[in-house]
């Protein structure tokens, strides 16, 4: 059984003991466990099932490799799924359940996917469930679902907060292990600024565990002295938790700090993403160990050899009395040892080479543990655990020459580089046969945006394995440029040998490598591949999908390399010839809700409201987003539905007064010796010739021609125009304007100004309005002193005020700008004195149902980036004269022209119904692919309060040219509702109210 | 060719699966084709599979510059619907969802096509209007979609908040039959299909020129040497740009970078396509469990296939808002994929001013769900030399007259 | 995720200060240009895999149109220079052939 | 410009938030946005609006509770007591009368933030893009604010920020998310 040992433990608090639970099972642990070693300790080998075939699995990896050992963390907004056991820091009070299986984690039926696994390989679905049609989304399909996924799906939204920071720095490190730690202090030697990253929460890496001297001190020392040498300087931050996941072009790289994942509820933010941007950045990730392919290499108690350190050296934690060693390299010989030096058992060290003579294997067989070279494991015993292995010859089939009874298994099948940051951005890679490991080309690194290398790769990622020579690496340190170090002080390491071993033993049967895993997670084994191979999926992406080699949780950091030596053993092709598949970021899989940050709830998006909204909150606005602006659609009373509100608001402003919050109409200012001649540019009519005091509605076009955005202009002065737009349309053609300014016409003296925001704009609407107005005083608002679509400032009770007399209902009406720091106070004035004459607030859908009334158009409404004002009638407000606008070219092309094109007109239902919204206009027959024919469509359609009747506007085929036509529009239950085509004014055609 | 069956998996299993032939051949080029077809995706697997099945022409090369199916066709987020709203759109869309429903039939390879249905919010008012209008059209295009309440959006994604305080869901425009497919497998059963008709599919064989005599083409010169063709069908996303300057004349597309991620996977949570075009975030869940998410485009010229981070994070902030459960799974995995955006975000399925040289480009963010239906198109204008009636409008001269596809036109936007 | 220095401002801009225009460079034609010259205009985009010649404004900075030389095969950036001008400057050009020996020039 | 009796409001009204660094919305600030180059005139103008010299690109010129920010190459912003605009607006236009150049008020469209403490830095580093151990003294940064456009520079031992005034809200949000106790990311 695996358990705690007596003494021991690097990282353990024996003084700190924590509890948590496992499945409902109450367990103990130490602060400075991570989940797995606590797993671990309290015996716990079975901790999951794999995707497919069900197996029981156990913890495999230390690390963010680790492909099984994956939980569900916490519960209800607390819950986390696919939570990796080995990086998991565990602390009071944490629940944990396994996955992946029904009902329960050692009785699972979905183990008879394993008994029928020889009818399951790779791409089985591809070649079944084809008949008969409906099963496949009904029967065959949902099966597969349950099935697979892994964890559990949240039921609800996260009780944690997150964010984001951004950082900048020279040289980035990441990886806080011995090469990260020395590159941290040459860079900072070299005067830079330095930022180093740490996946866990302590740094030393690998060499801690592995080993006892460095630069003759102790570890721990060497370690601590360094740590501190760091921490004293102002230019280096190490931030530990935090895991470099991606690195992006221009030296961009995102890590994800874990800030909060081992306390959590003590209001921290749980994850922290720091974008960072550096000058150039050092990966030292040091380098993962891969398992070795041999029968039952995925049971429970087979873990890396590596990892089989980790626990027992970090953690004090043995995984077995009895644990056998298997391997292709010497590293796995300090397993041996150390669980020798912890009073455990290593009944055998199978070595697949034909000799072991290093110094390691000789300290081996001097501490007493045999030593058996050229062999092999041909078969792990057990079920959900390991009970012991048969011995076999490596260079054989497989005939057992020996059976031993153990209760663990360390592999080791060599070492590779994590080259994942260096392969984001384009860096290339070296197949190197000394370490049978690919390595980053130095020669062909990712660049950066100035051309340079923007990568470094310092460590066991560079493949340079052995921690002298990584010591004698940094002693070349030229200290010059921001690094500090030349590009290549690390490089694939000589005195490490690993020789290939992709399949134990070299001939097995298909028996054998039928149980051979390669993906533990996705259940991807030796056979499954050479299958792949021979099926003429031969590209290694072609195989990895066909497979789903790699694909796994785990992004194959265990599987990937030994899949594509099988891979390219079955295709009688060297491994660099085959190649690796992609790397993609990220290296660990990362939160969501980091990646989401601070926007969520009220700060998800940036919320635009006018110096009115507290009122129109107060008043029960129902709002509505126009752009990210929020702005009343109706004002509902108690017991109204939103349509009676409307109706109210409409009659009312017809009736009596209404009062609109305009605030969010775009205003730009455009001033200039050149800003008439811009301006006559920018609009279809003509803006040059209007009169200083006077207004004119004008119409803007993209240069395909399409209509764009519409609005009244005011001449402010001799060089001053004041244009405004719609509310969607203020940035997006205050941008217009400057880029037209900026990159065509930059020597036209022109200014603009975006002054929307600066004022609020209330619209004081209908027969009461200039009696609400000579109520407030201050200025003269008669007909005489300011006739229709002119402007005038002055004052109204009090207020500074700019009136402009315009209408977009058909009403008496002004738009009255004030500063915006006196909107909510003029609102409030209006209100109070509107009392007496009627007023309500009204919204934007009364405002549209208004302006259909009247036949105006409403961008948005009647176009839809594929309209010109032609179609819509508006040819009087394109300038005949002008030479040129922005799309009067665009409005020549031949389908632009065409006078056969649908023209705007309105619609009137026999029956007085409202026309669907959306409808089209049908026409007789089908086209060639049996589509109806239309002949046009609605474009605004409304019940109008006013006439009772439901009235709409819509483009039909030559429309003005056959007033009186009844047409039919099509409704989505089947039927048509028939409609006689009309002008559009459907209210005081002659313009009689709002000239008053 | 064996067929694939239950039968056949049965009878394979007993020998330890030895028994199968491969997918598809890896011949070495002929001198010369009827038809060349340069890139193996599935755009262009399915123009050959066509021009086989329906006009009987199988003298014919695939040209793929990598391997087969490896450009977008293996990195989209594999969403299949038709609801488009302009006649052409909707044409050639929904040609291809039809031939989607029986596409594993058709090619005895499961590309797992299922209808599960595909929803978009709608979530302002606005928005509400364009999908009624997009209905209407429907109702007339013989595309079956409808508009449905909140509450029937929450009974069909119950993980969805659609009372979000931001954006709460007004209803959506429903295609039950629209879904999701294998997009790998796509690919794989057509080269299959295409290698059983005698086709020749040619991996690793990069175009580098085409050369035309009297205005006409004749072949291409290769990687693997100079093929000659009767007919040119230039079939590829990414890098049309370059093909079309090869063949002489120049293109309205710009190549962006589109990105996508997968989360991890968990259980079975999610049964329906959804997008959101809103806060700009698309989600369905693979048969795996991953979480699918497509992201947005870049706004400039790209070739490298890696898109800039902040799409991925705005994508994410509107899904997190939008399927609060999201927030503690975690990303796997992100990717990009070189897309083709044409000047009014359509494809281009036309002659070119080169005779006998014809092209099927700029897909943008849509090509997996268009697939069958480009490729029966396709097929049918180098078959005839003419557009069909599913091609005819997706002439490369329409810009010159003004006269454009926009699907942006209505609140949708293509995925 | 690009950076690019705003050459009316100075500041290396992250490019989620920055909104993209494509292609730079482009030359307008109105009323009274032909079809060809229109669409050209419009639509017919270089689109290039390597050096391209393209619009950027800072946005959420100075707010200024600028335009940069970049290479869209590896995000390469060989400079950046203000929008008032109808072709690349010489500095510009050069910096691009000293790094891409075999680039055809700007045409 | 306005009757004395009716007192202008910010868009916040002033809000607090305390957390590891304190943020706070400081109430109406007279702002002009000045657009104009190479005018002969230009020092004069923005001496008597504001008292201080033409700013250098990117820097912010201070004189008391007044001060002039280069903005663009043809932009600055003119910062003075809410009650000062009218009158600096005179005396932009006396002084630039026949040259082009644009000034508007904008003391109404923006709103004003300070981020004091210590750590003021690591509130705006978790919302801006930008470098700020390498910002300048006096230097002004435009930039954004997660999803919106803001400008800050150092004053007085802590930042001062411009945000629209419509999204005052939602910048005081992000400020406050960003200095919650506990969340210093040292």
């Amino acid at each position: 059984m695996s358990t705690r040992l007596a003494k021991g433990g690097r990282l353990i608090d024996r003084m700190a003991p924590v509890e948590f639970t496992f499945n409902g099972k109450r367990l103990r642990g130490y602060q400075g466990d991570t989940l797995a070693s606590a797993l671990l300790a309290n015996d716990q080998m079975l901790v999951g099932r794999s995707f497919k075939y069900h197996r029981p699995r156990g913890i495999v990896a230390s690390g963010p490799e680790e492909p099984n050992a994956l939980v569900n963390l916490g519960s209800g907004a607390r819950l986390e799924p696919n939570q990796r056991t080995t990086t998991t820091e565990v602390f009071d009070g944490l629940e944990a359940t396994s996955q992946n299986h029904w009902p329960s984690l050692k009785f699972d039926v979905g183990v008879v996917n394993n008994y029928a696994a020889r009818f399951l390989p790779a791409g089985f679905y591809y070649k079944t469930f084809i008949h008969p049609r409906p099963f496949w989304k009904h029967v065959f399909e949902p099966i597969i679902r349950r099935s697979a996924g892994l964890g559990k799906a949240p039921t609800t939204g996260d009780a944690d907060h997150y964010e984001q920071a951004y950082a900048f720095c020279d040289v980035l490190v990441i990886g806080g292990g011995v090469a990260g730690l020395l590159a941290a202090r040459a860079a900072a030697d070299a005067g830079s600024r330095v930022i180093l990253l740490e996946q866990s929460a302590t740094l030393g890496g690998r060499t801690v565990v592995d080993e006892t001297m460095v630069q003759g001190k102790p570890v721990d020392a060497w370690l601590s002295a360094i740590e501190a040498d760091l921490a004293a300087r102002d230019t280096v931050t190490i931030r530990t938790r935090t895991c470099g996941f991606g690195v992006y072009d221009h030296g961009y790289v995102l890590a994800d700090e874990r800030v909060a994942d081992h306390t959590p509820g003590d209001g921290r933010p749980k994850h922290r993403l720091w974008r960072i941007r550096a000058g150039r950045i050092i990966t030292a990730t040091g380098a993962i160990e891969r398992p070795l392919s041999f029968a039952g290499n995925d049971i429970p108690g087979v873990m890396l050899a590596g990892a089989v350190r980790d626990y027992v050296v970090n953690h004090a934690v043995s995984p077995g009395d009895r644990t056998v060693v298997v391997t292709n390299n010497d590293s796995a010989y300090q397993t041996a040892l150390a669980l020798k030096a912890a009073g455990l058992e290593v009944p055998v060290i199978l070595d697949a080479r034909d000799s072991a003579t290093g110094a390691l294997p000789d300290a081996a067989r001097a501490a007493g543990i045999r030593v058996l070279t050229g062999r092999a494991i041909a078969k792990v015993k057990g079920g959900k655990r390991v009970t012991g292995i048969s011995v076999c010859a490596q260079a054989g089939e497989g005939a057992v020459l020996e059976e031993v009874p153990c209760e663990a298994v360390a592999m080791s099948g060599g070492w590779s580089p994590v080259v994942h940051l260096w392969s984001h951005c384009g860096g290339k890679l070296l197949w190197d046969e000394a370490i049978s490991a690919f390595v980053p080309d130095p020669a062909r690194p990712p660049l950066n945006h100035d051309g340079s290398a923007m990568v470094t790769v310092v460590g066991a990622a560079a493949g340079c394995l052995s921690l002298g020579n990584i010591l004698a690496g940094f002693g070349k340190a030229s200290g010059k440029g921001a690094i500090g170090l030349p590009d290549t002080c690390q490089t694939p390491d000589g005195s490490v040998s690993v020789p290939p071993v992709w399949v134990m033993p070299q001939g097995a049967p298909i028996a054998l490598r039928s149980k051979m895993w390669l993906d533990f997670q996705n259940d991807v084994k030796v056979s499954d591949v050479q299958l792949a191979a021979r099926e003429g999926y031969q590209s290694v992406e072609h195989t990895k999908r066909y497979t789903t080699l790699g694909m796994a949780t785990d992004q194959g950091k265990l599987s990937n390399i030994n899949g594509l030596a099988v891979l390219a053993e079955a295709l009688g092709q060297d491994i660099p010839q085959v190649g690796t598949t992609t790397f993609r970021p990220p290296y660990t899989p990362v939160t969501i809700g980091a990646l989401a940050g601070e926007a969520r709830g009220e700060i998800f998006q940036p919320l635009r409201r006018t110096p009115m909204h507290e009122a129109h909150e107060k008043s029960g606005a129902y709002f509505e987003p126009v752009g990210l602006w929020r702005r009343p659609y109706c004002f509902p009373r108690a017991g109204e539905t939103h349509e009676q509100a409307v109706h109210r608001e409409v009659l009312n402003t017809r009736e009596n007064l209404g009062l609109l919050d305009a605030s969010t109409l775009g205003k730009i200012i455009v001033k200039g010796p050149d800003a008439g001649k811009f301006l006559d540019m920018l609009y279809t009519g003509v803006m040059s010739t209007l009169p200083v005091g006077k207004c004119r509605y004008g119409l803007m076009c993209n240069e395909q021609g399409f209509l764009s955005d519409d609005g009244v202009v005011a001449r402010i002065d001799e060089d001053t125009w004041l244009c405004h737009t719609t509310s969607g349309g203020a940035d997006r053609i205050h941008g217009w304007m400057e880029d037209w300014l900026q990159c065509e016409w930059w020597d036209w003296q022109v200014y603009t100004a975006n002054v929307t925001e600066q004022y609020a704009q209330v619209a004081v609407v209908g027969p009461n309005a200039r009696k609400l107005l000579q109520a407030l005083g201050g200025m003269d608002v008669s007909r005489e002193a300011l006739p229709f679509m002119q402007w005038a400032d002055g004052t109204l009770g009090g207020f500074p005020v700019r009136v402009y007399r315009i209408s977009f209902s058909g009403e008496l009406s002004y738009e009255i700008a004030v500063p915006a720091s006196h909107g909510a106070a003029f609102w409030a004035a209006c209100t109070e004195a509107g009392k007496a004459l009627g007023a309500m607030p009204y919204g934007t859908e009364a405002l549209h149902v208004m302006r259909a009334e009247k036949g105006f158009i409403m961008i948005g409404d009647e176009t839809d980036g594929t309209v010109i004002p032609q179609d819509l009638g508006l040819d009087w407000a394109i300038s005949k004269k002008k030479t040129d606008y922005l799309g009067k070219r665009g409005q020549e092309r031949t389908f632009l022209a065409d006078p056969d094109r649908w023209k705007l007109v309105g619609f009137e239902t026999l029956d007085g119904s409202v026309v669907p919204d959306g409808a089209y206009v049908i026409a007789d027959g089908t086209n060639a692919n049996g589509q109806r024919n239309v002949q046009g469509r609605v474009t605004s359609t409304y019940y109008s309060p006013t006439l009772k009747r439901g009235i709409a506007m819509g483009l039909l085929h030559q429309g003005p040219t056959r007033m009186g036509d009844v047409v039919e529009f099509n409704t989505v239950a089947g039927g048509t509702v028939k409609a006689r085509v009309r002008d559009m004014v459907f209210y005081d055609r002659d313009g009689e109210k709002q000239n008053v | 060719m064996k067929r694939y069956s239950v039968f056949a998996i049965a009878r394979e299993a007993m020998r330890n699966h030895m028994g199968w032939d491969r997918a598809w051949a890896s011949p070495e080029p002929k001198p010369a084709y009827d038809v060349v077809i340069v890139g193996a995706g599935g755009h262009g697997l399915a123009t050959a599979y066509y021009l086989g099945r329906n006009f009987g022409i199988t003298n014919v090369a695939i040209l793929e510059k990598g391997w087969l199916g490896g450009g977008n066709t293996g990195r989209n987020t594999t969403i299949i619907r038709s609801n488009y709203l302009q006649d052409p759109s909707a044409a050639i869309y929904e040609k291809s969802r039809s031939l989607y429903e029986t596409l594993s039939q058709d090619l005895n390879y499961n590309v797992m096509f299922s209808p599960r249905g595909v929803m978009m919010l709608a979530q302002t008012h606005h928005e509400v209007r364009g999908y009624l209008r997009t209905q209407h059209a429907n109702a007339l295009q013989g595309v079956a979609t409808e508009f449905i309440s909140p509450q029937r959006v929450k009974e069909l994604c119950p993980i969805l908040n659609i009372d979000g305080p931001r954006y709460p869901v007004l209803g959506a425009l429903w295609q039950a039959r629209g879904g999701t497919g294998r997009h790998d497998a796509v690919a794989w059963g057509y080269a299959r299909a295409c290698s059983d008709m005698g086709m020749h599919i040619i991996q690793n064989c990069e175009v580098k020129g085409v050369r035309s005599e009297g205005g006409k083409v004749t072949g291409v010169d290769t990687t693997k040497g100079f093929i000659g063709t009767k007919k040119l069908g230039m079939v590829v996303a990414g890098h049309s740009g370059q093909l079309a300057e090869m063949a002489g004349f120049r293109l309205p597309i710009e190549a962006v970078a589109l990105q996508a991620l997968v989360s991890e996977p968990i259980k079975p949570c999610m049964d329906v396509v959804v997008m959101a075009n809103t806060v700009h975030g698309y989600m369905s869940q693979s048969d795996k469990g991953e979480m699918v998410i497509g992201g947005g485009t870049d706004g400039f010229n790209n070739y490298t296939q890696r898109g800039s981070f902040h799409h991925i994070e705005e994508t994410l902030r509107a899904l997190v808002e939008t399927f609060p459960i999201i927030s503690r799974l975690k990303m796997l995995r992100q990717w990009g994929g070189i897309v083709d955006m044409t000047g009014d975000r359509s494809p281009l399925i036309s002659k070119t001013p080169l005779g006998n040289c014809f092209i099927n480009f700029g897909w943008g963010t849509g090509g997996f769900k268009a697939i069958p239906g480009s490729g029966w198109a396709m097929a049918e204008l180098m078959a005839k030399g003419e557009p069909g009636p599913l091609a005819e409008a997706f002439s490369m001269w329409r810009f010159k007259e003004g006269r454009f596809i926009d699907e942006s036109v209505a609140a949708g936007v293509a995925h | 995720m690009l950076t690019l220095e705003c050459p009316c401002c100075g500041v290396m801009a992250d490019e989620t200060e920055l909104s993209p225009g494509y292609e730079a460079h482009l030359k307008r034609f109105g009323p009274g240009a032909s079809p060809e010259e229109f669409e050209a205009y419009m639509f017919a985009r270089k689109n290039p895999k390597g050096v391209h010649f393209e619009r950027w404004r800072h946005a959420y900075g100075c707010g200024k149109w600028f335009l940069a030389a970049r290479c869209t095969a590896t995000l390469e950036v060989f400079g950046t220079y203000p929008a008032q001008v109808s072709e690349p400057p010489p500095e510009i050009i050069a910096t691009i052939k000293a790094r891409r020996p075999d680039w055809e020039g700007f045409k | 410009m306005s009757d004395p009796g009716i007192q202008p409001r910010s868009a916040l009204g002033g809000m607090t938030f305390a957390g590891f660094a304190s943020v706070r919305e400081t109430g109406p600030v007279g702002m002009i946005t000045m657009r104009a180059k190479n005018l002969k005139s230009l020092g004069k103008a923005v001496k008597a609006a504001v008292g201080t010299r033409v700013p250098a690109q990117r820097r912010i010129e201070v004189a008391g509770d007044k001060a002039c920010a280069w903005m663009s190459p043809d932009e600055y912003l003119l910062l003075m007591p809410y009650a000062d605009v009218s009158g600096a607006l005179g005396a932009i236009s006396k002084a630039l009368a026949g040259e082009h150049h644009l000034a508007a008020d904008v003391s109404d469209a923006r709103a004003v933030f300070r981020i004091e403490g210590d750590s003021a830095d690591r509130v705006l580093c978790k919302l801006c893009p930008a470098d700020l151990d390498r910002l300048a003294p006096g230097e002004v940064r435009r930039t954004r604010a997660a999803q919106v456009a803001v400008a800050f520079w150092r004053q007085d031992g802590g930042y001062t920020l411009v945000s629209f005034r419509s999204v005052a809200g939602y910048v005081m949000g992000l400020l406050s998310h960003s200095a919650r106790i506990g969340s210093d990311p040292g």
